[in-house]
């Protein structure tokens, strides 16, 4: 079926988010009023709270993490937006993404023309392995995690398949990882705000300020081939193929196209959307592919009218080193097989021909479940208005794609988003 | 036949008595395992249990170091790694299980491919966490 | 402002609910496929469910009450509808009807002519305490929980000051229990399709058959008074005045307006909805008083262009027997003090001037939390469309409305139906 | 001032060193109980912690008698009750709290609009899974 088009045009006018990390004795509701307080500083004409009609909330856990349901009430209360309709919207990692799916929804539905989107995440008062645990809840719990499978497992299972079908190595994947950390150093809200090689520095100069034995790493290869440095976690995955666990929240306001204008000279619109959802991973006929990204990015494209060549900027699910290969390749963006080449090749980096994840991307600005796919679209508001700062891409891109992926790929949104 | 079976209770007790079992849509001959009431092909809901071979091919894997709670009280843990994995049957359908057979310590030697077959515990022995265990019996 | 109205109508061309009890061994998805099958076989002119194009799924806390997230793309393998979009929304109690009313937005926007909107709870796995606790997550866990406050204990204390203000009593409550028992036993799908003086005989058949000490109740308002019977739960609120821990699942159909007559030849409209939220129980000027029920009710006799004495039928949100006399004041059917005397004189019976809860309420009927809202919408299907057997309202009404309500009114979502 | 501030976390350290506090805004002057980093009326993020007086009225209660986990570690039960009430400071805020001073197994007895005060464990009582507690101080 031909993709239709959404009903009235919608446009991000204001994005922000809170700084991402650990945060012990902050919860959801402090975190969401840093995200929406910096979403408010960036409305170039001024945003009076009281204007917003509705607000959507993706989250993936509270329940699990802080032991909190009924989540969207209480942030829109803690941020001053009683009485206006809120409501929690899950599919797991892509909780924010399809948070913001149905904002454009609403604004399209013609009953709501001012929308708040925002996404939370409180992680880090859990035990890991109850971190763990609840990250495997988005598996099927009755006949995948019995087997064993944790969500690092999920996708390391997807790696060792890919790795067998085409040649790629533990290397190939330890080329996101450096990339994304060299995003992420200059991204002053990433939980990592350091490259690779920081962290090798910080980890010389802890262990010479305690009179610890000095490591001697090489290059930034040898560290990642430190058992001791980068565990694995499920292997081929290591520490440093992993996204860590985060706190964070993040708010985009979304207006109808034609109010645009009210609220700023440079709206980003959003011209392609498109979302699926797929079976559990053993019962798809090919781990490698998330079919759901796929599908998912072909209706984002036909929608936009446009070809995955004329993307020129993406902000890509990577929980895993190996999801940013996979992605690369279900997006279209290079040939099945070729995305973990594309990657060794550097063609992904930021000074790149398909710059992907100048964010830092989950693996280095962190990824507050329910968070990630709103602060993606704050990454892509920044970086097409050309205030990056120091990530910045260079000549300004003016299209740019967003691909946020929940659980193993049951769920995956896509959005396009435009400078005009 | 009732239309309430083919659950998750109904699967384990099959398991329980060392059977596979997977279910049969008596419409469109579609084979489910996981095994479920409603055919996604047909929309049917007349379905059969039957029972599978237990032999497959191992399509996927990983050894997992940094374990769930379950595991972790099974006696797992970072330095005492085991292997999950994906399985492919004979008769088609793919499933999720506990992979032994291999060495958990080179995960370098385990290939994509090997054949594999289902091993239920012993006599009284406890079926620990994961109720569905795959053997490597031979390298691809 | 005044109440837009929705860019495209909508309509119910299908709806069905699982049994609802509990039913150990059968996970949600089983639940819902009942309910989806239910569904399927009311579409009158018959459903290929590869046309649905989106589905909503309405849940609470799949996360606490069976350890799963991302139930969404789960429910929707399981009934075969995988690749469409899937999503989860989450409002505590409201879940359900929040789900109906972003399926409603999802065909106003234009993007979707075909929707499901489903909703599951499966709550008998925990053990009572562990149910008492994940239901008081709908509270705020900061600040309400650690005072002491359960579920329960939230509604008991807004009865309390409703018996200070206007002097009803505890069997005032008890009145709408024994009528919600009333028309929940002439539904066979409820819970407790039995009366109160049928449970009293099924107790005295029961000592009988055990050789105990035969109860001796006089009627059923000494049953209710019987503290062995009728424990308290948290006062003034018993056991019979609390809705059950429940097993279930609900499904309904939405199309565009202009397609219904594909699928059935009565269709019913769905003409008005509105949503609200609200702060903490303990922030509210006056605890007896939801006001997002006021809120979202306005807005949707707004945008239906009705008045509430216009509404020949209502499903409300009797998570309690208090929460019925409330809801009857917030939605305008009685005067502020008055819906106590209501229920007192049989005003809102099945065969009274203003009938509430024909199919018998969350109380009778039982209440998994997440597909309530759903349910309710199933049965104004029935009622309007002259389909609920012993239940039936004379004259078949032919304008309806639900009112569902999450945690203690911090959402509330009403919906108004029109048989044409 | 941090504008990270007025989280439970320090709302609970006031409570344990005995000062049951809100936050004010210095924009508006709206006191927040509980307190809140942003001001909810005129959005201005400017805080002030104050020191409340303690002291206000019951405006709704219930005897728990179903108790939450957390209670039924520390002893209640279906027979041992407590009992949970909104309270209204006399600075104008309403808190949920642990009400003691009444009978809970007499709830008839218990009186919308009694008088209350804030009591906090002495020496190092502990304060078990309720951190604020009023007492009835005289009935209405
Ligand atoms: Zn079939
Ligand atoms: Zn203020």
């Amino acid at each position: 079926m031909t993709e239709r088009k959404l009903g009235r045009g919608v446009a991000i006018v204001g994005a922000g988010m809170s700084r991402f990390g650990t945060f012990p004795g902050r919860a959801s509701r402090d975190l969401f009023v840093e995200a929406f307080q910096a979403m408010r500083e960036s409305v170039d004409k001024g945003l009076d709270p009281r204007d917003i009609q509705i607000m959507y909330l993706g989250n993936y856990s509270s329940d699990l993490f802080e032991g909190q349901g009924h989540t969207a009430p209480l942030m829109a209360d803690w941020v001053g937006l009683t009485p206006v309709p809120a409501l929690r919207v899950e599919d797991a990692c892509a909780s924010g993404g399809v948070a913001l799916r149905q904002g454009i929804l609403a604004v399209a539905s013609g009953l709501y023309d001012i929308v708040l989107v925002g996404g939370v995440e409180k992680m880090s008062d859990l035990p890991t392995e109850r971190v763990t645990d609840t990250l495997a809840t988005a598996g099927d719990v009755l006949y995948e995690i019995p087997a064993g499978f944790t969500f690092p497992g999920f996708y390391a299972a997807m790696a060792t398949a890919y790795m067998d079908r085409y040649g790629a190595t533990p290397e190939s994947l330890m080329a996101v990882g450096r990339k994304n950390h060299e995003n992420g150093a200059l991204n002053p809200k990433a939980q990592f705000s350091l490259t690779i090689a920081d962290i090798m520095a910080k980890k010389i100069a802890g262990a010479e300020k305690r009179g610890r034995p000095v490591p001697t790493w090489r290059d930034e290869m040898e560290f990642l081939h430190d058992h001791q440095a980068n565990p694995i976690i499920s292997w081929p995955l290591r520490l440093f193929d992993c996204s860590p666990i985060t706190d964070g929240a993040a708010a985009v306001l979304l207006v109808a196209a034609d109010l645009a204008r009210q609220f700023t000279d440079a709206p980003i619109h959003i011209i392609g959307s498109g979302q699926a959802s797929d079976v559990a991973l053993h019962d798809r006929p090919d781990p490698t592919v998330i079919r759901a990204a796929e599908r998912a990015s072909h209706q984002a494209y036909e929608m936009a009218g446009i070809k995955p060549t004329d993307v020129k900027l993406a902000e890509v699910h990577d929980c895993f080193t190996i999801a940013e290969i996979l992605a690369s390749e279900d997006l279209g963006f290079f040939e099945r097989g070729q995305g973990y080449i594309a990657a060794e090749e550097g063609l992904t980096r930021r000074n790149g021909p398909r710059p992907i994840n100048t964010s830092g991307g989950l693996k280095a600005k962190g990824h507050p479940v329910g968070a990630s796919g709103v602060a993606q679209a704050v990454e892509i508001w920044h970086q097409l208005r050309g205030e990056a700062g120091a990530r910045q891409v260079s000549g300004t891109p003016d299209l740019a794609l967003s691909h946020n992926v929940g659980g193993t790929g049951q769920t995956c949104v896509v959005h396009i988003y435009e400078r005009r | 036949m009732s239309p309430h079976s083919f659950t998750h209770a109904e699967y384990l007790a099959h398991l329980q008595n060392h059977v596979l079992a997977a279910s049969r849509c008596q419409n469109c001959g579609e084979l489910y395992l996981p095994p479920r009431p409603l055919c996604r092909r047909c929309f049917a809901q007349d379905m059969r249990w039957e029972e599978l071979s237990g032999r497959g091919e191992l399509v996927a894997f990983t050894v997992v170091h940094i374990v769930p709670s379950a595991m972790l009280e099974a006696g797992y843990d970072q330095d005492r790694p085991y292997v999950s994995g994906l399985v492919r049957l004979e008769e088609g359908p793919t499933i999720s299980a506990l992979i032994t057979g291999v060495d958990a310590h080179h995960p370098e030697t385990i290939r994509v491919g090997s054949q594999v077959r289902v091993v239920f515990p012993r006599g009284d022995q406890d079926p620990g966490p994961a109720p569905l265990v795959f053997e490597v019996v031979s390298e691809s």
